[in-house]
């Protein structure tokens, strides 16, 4: 450990946790510009062209609120909470790799990955798991029911997706046959994950949107239950570092997502390209990831725009009763057929999307038998 | 002074003062995020002894899960503070003295019995790899695989116990 | 180079404010904690031995590791059923002070 | 496949928005863009005027009485050959207005006997002071029309003694 090493893994760092705060405005921006277009709106387009500098403004906005805390609020947490909320939101991704081509720079082979570590994938299960302190802490410290009611209601939430978000990562490790993120990726050459475990990336798509409290699974946050639940004693500073974490977090799956199930950096390979080519070839990981990204955190809009809360009850029962034994009958399915794979014949390797979409039809299957809306008798 | 040591001392010094965070704590809420962050301590010291794994796993399972329990059925019971009041006054002075004759019991057997030659060098490259992991799941799964099941079970046993004791009865009050 | 010893000592200071904290703390939950907390300490006593072991051998042994897998696990099983209880003793006594619960028959 | 029916209902929610995407935007670019009003809109009020210029209020605070939220507040004076403001005896010679008691329903209208209050089409009512939602009579009577001329008129004697003016009955 040099002092070289440090001063690389500092500048990655700071320049990760920049994009990740200009990302962070810029999601704002572009998730009500999508929204108003899924609306058959325009959205903001007011401050500076085509409204791109409306995040500025609405920073502007917040630095200049008043900081408020409320009378006989736990004053330390009730600081520390979006501190808390935020700091994982922002070290989650520093084990993903965003391209497999090292540059030289300053005399220093760089590579597109903050922390190159074996555990990878635990690492981000470590810390998606510590993400809730967050929550809780600001719920319990306002004194507020309303508050309090949000953070219980995420804990409970976020533990119990956990397992299943847990167990779909299993099935990555499975097939990757490691559990360091560049492994993961490499591993995808042959195919993304995506078609070899549809139905693991449907399970990971559901239990991250738990996870972030996104919507269909915005109850810590419901508004009108809750009146927005634990982040609502908070004001100016302090509510954008808490509103900053929830849209770092997203981030942070969607580039998780895609590092595990999207092929992550890969994609046709641009570097034969007459002019550009030799540039490209540095460059073309980090601009498939950011693609890739792209389109992933549309898709969170997009059902965002599209379904409605679900309810509590339901959003228990969903988590422990379907997606935890899918996902662990995907585990099984996983194993039997790499198993079969490397002992049988190699094709025994695309009986493992099978299983997986039968494993996913008999979830639906329970689905529709215990948690379908009961049709009432009408007269 | 090297760097590992004092990254040794700052850690320890920090696992200790937490440790005593918890003891004194007033508010059940204040210790557990004590006993979080010694927990984050010691998942600092398993990386620093070259085992990542578990470090992750510590925090996955106790600070991930365990503590959030914790807190979770703090705040659940409203619980954060007790009442005044203690039945028994000379609890306090004669646990104290039990724990110092623990403590120098340890101490005497430590510096009696143990090997003190050996030092802890920090972990290379090779705790950073794919095969070391490899290596560790071999023997969990094959000479460890009783306890593993065994476990498992113990797990499942404990989650039915947990509803069991947990779950009202039909037209129980609330 | 941190000396074998230093860990003990750690683990042993760690392990006897666990105990003093299941001593003269009335609230069951931080009783509870103070538990977790000399788990913990054990933890990492068998974490620094196996590293100890694995340079005196020369090659990597994993039973300590293993052996802390086995305790984190055995932890989580014991948190479940010791917060239900505690759930299930405050819904009778309305309160979780170890002092109250000198009955036998709830 | 009733069984699938869920997941049938999930894309084709999925597809209604994903269309609705690719609609016109409904928005109305607001200050460039105004629509306008209907015909029986009641907006902010407006003293009008007849074609030579003269104020068509009177001064006689019908409007007031009729106001149900006690937002007018008038107070008139004597008109002269020398000094015209309107035609007949007497002229408001303080028009006043609380846009925020108005309710605008319009009675102020109904009562005027000379059809001289009028509900316009303005909705930009935005102030930022209450003292400035007090609408005196400089803002709300309308601009002088190209043949006419400003109040107070020099007028010929004997020309304007009739204040309310004849109308016909209003043919709807």
């Amino acid at each position: 450990m040099t002092l070289g090493n440090v001063l690389e893994w500092l500048i990655k760092g700071l320049v990760w946790v920049l994009i990740l705060l200009g990302g962070f405005a810029y999601l704002t921006y572009y998730e009500r510009r999508a929204l108003a277009r899924i609306q058959v709106r325009i959205g903001p387009n007011r401050a500076g062209p085509f409204g791109l500098l409306q995040p500025i403004a609405d920073a502007i906005k917040l630095v200049f609120k008043e900081e408020f805390i409320p009378a006989r609020a736990d004053k330390l947490l009730f600081i520390l909470a979006p501190i808390i909320t935020l700091t994982p939101a922002l070290v989650i991704t520093a084990v993903v790799p965003f391209g497999n081509e090292p540059f030289l720079l300053f005399g220093r082979t760089i590579t597109w990955q903050i922390a190159d570590i074996n555990v990878g994938v635990l690492y981000i299960m470590s810390i998606a798991s510590i993400a809730v302190y967050g929550i809780v802490l600001a719920g319990w410290s306002s004194n507020n029911k309303y508050a309090m009611l949000g953070g219980l209601r995420s804990t409970a939430q976020m533990i119990s997706y956990e397992l299943a978000l847990g167990l779909s990562f299993v099935t990555v490790i499975l097939l990757a046959g490691s559990t360091r993120m560049i492994d993961i990726v490499e591993a995808q050459r042959q195919g993304w994950f995506l078609l070899l475990q549809p139905v693991g990336m449907a399970i990971f798509l559901i239990a991250t949107l738990a996870e972030v409290n996104r919507a269909p699974f915005d109850m810590p946050e419901a508004e009108q239950e809750l009146a927005a639940g634990y982040h609502s004693e908070y004001g100016g500073m302090k509510f954008a570092l808490l509103f900053m974490a929830e849209y770092d977090k997203m981030i942070a799956i969607c580039t998780i997502a895609a590092a595990l199930f999207f092929g992550g950096y890969l994609g046709p390979d641009l570097s034969g390209l007459p002019v550009v080519g030799g540039f490209l070839k540095y460059v073309q990981g980090p601009i498939y990831m950011f693609l890739k990204v792209f389109i992933l955190l549309f898709g969170m809009i997009w059902v965002r725009a599209t379904l409605p809360r679900i309810r509590y009850d339901r959003l228990m029962a969903f988590g422990w009763k379907i997606l935890l034994p899918l996902s662990l009958a995907l585990i099984f399915v996983t194993a039997c057929g790499i198993l079969l794979a490397q002992d049988v014949d190699p094709l025994f390797r695309w009986s493992i999307p099978l299983a997986s979409l039968v494993a996913g039809f008999l979830a639906i299957l329970g689905m529709y038998q215990t948690l379908r809306r009961k049709e009432h008798a009408r007269a | 002074m090297d760097f590992t040591l004092i990254l040794f001392i700052i850690l320890a010094v920090t696992a200790v003062a937490t440790a005593a965070g918890l003891l004194l704590s007033r508010s059940a809420v204040y210790a557990a995020l004590f006993l979080v962050l010694n927990f984050a301590c010691v998942a600092v010291f398993y990386l620093i002894l070259g085992a990542p794994f578990v470090a992750m796993a510590q925090v996955t399972v106790y600070a991930g899960a365990i503590m959030v329990l914790f807190l979770f059925v703090i705040m659940l019971l409203g619980v954060e503070k007790l009442p005044k009041g203690d039945v028994l006054p000379w609890q306090r002075p004669l646990a104290i003295v039990a724990a110092a004759i623990l403590l120098a019991e340890a101490g005497f057997l430590l510096f009696e019995r143990a090997r003190t030659s050996s030092l802890l060098a920090l972990p290379g490259a090779e705790a950073n790899t794919m095969d070391s992991l490899r290596e560790m799941a071999t023997v969990l799964f094959n000479q460890y695989l009783l306890p593993f099941e065994v476990t498992s079970i113990l797990l499942l046993v404990a989650m039915v116990g947990a509803i069991v004791l947990t779950k009202r009865e039909k037209g129980e009050p609330a | 180079m941190i000396p074998l010893t230093y860990y003990l000592v750690l683990s042993a200071i760690l392990f006897t404010m666990g105990a003093l904290g299941v001593l003269i703390r009335r609230n069951a939950l931080i009783i509870f904690m103070s538990v977790e907390l000399m788990l913990n300490a054990a933890n990492l006593a068998f974490v620094a031995f196996a590293r100890s072991f694995e340079l005196t051998t020369g090659q990597p042994v994993f039973t300590g590791q293993l052996f802390v897998f086995f305790v984190i696990a055995v932890a989580a099983a014991e948190v479940a059923v010791g917060l239900a209880l505690i759930v299930a003793i405050f819904r009778t006594k309305h309160s979780i002070d170890v002092d109250q619960m000198s009955s036998l028959k709830g | 496949m009733r069984v699938l029916e869920p997941l049938i209902g999930l894309g084709k929610g999925l597809w209604v928005t994903l269309r609705s995407m690719f609609e016109k935007p409904v928005t109305v670019q607001y200050p460039e863009h105004k629509k306008p009003v209907k015909p029986r809109f009641r907006g902010r009020h407006v003293l009008k005027r007849y074609e030579n210029g003269l104020e068509k209020c009177i001064g006689c605070a019908l409007c007031a009485a009729a106001c149900p939220a006690d937002a007018i507040f008038v107070e008139s004076s004597e008109n002269t050959d020398e000094k015209r403001f309107s035609p007949g005896d007497r002229y408001a010679s303080t028009y006043e207005i609380n846009m925020l008691r108005c309710i605008y329903c319009g009675f102020c209208e109904e009562a005027c006997p000379t059809e001289a209050i009028i509900l316009g089409d303005n909705y930009e009512l935005s102030f930022t002071d209450r003292r400035q939602a007090i609408y005196p009579k400089e803002m709300l009577i309308e601009p002088v029309l190209a043949n006419g001329q400003p109040t107070p008129q020099k007028t010929e004697p004997g020309k304007f003694t009739r204040s309310v003016p004849e109308m016909k009955d209003p043919v709807d």
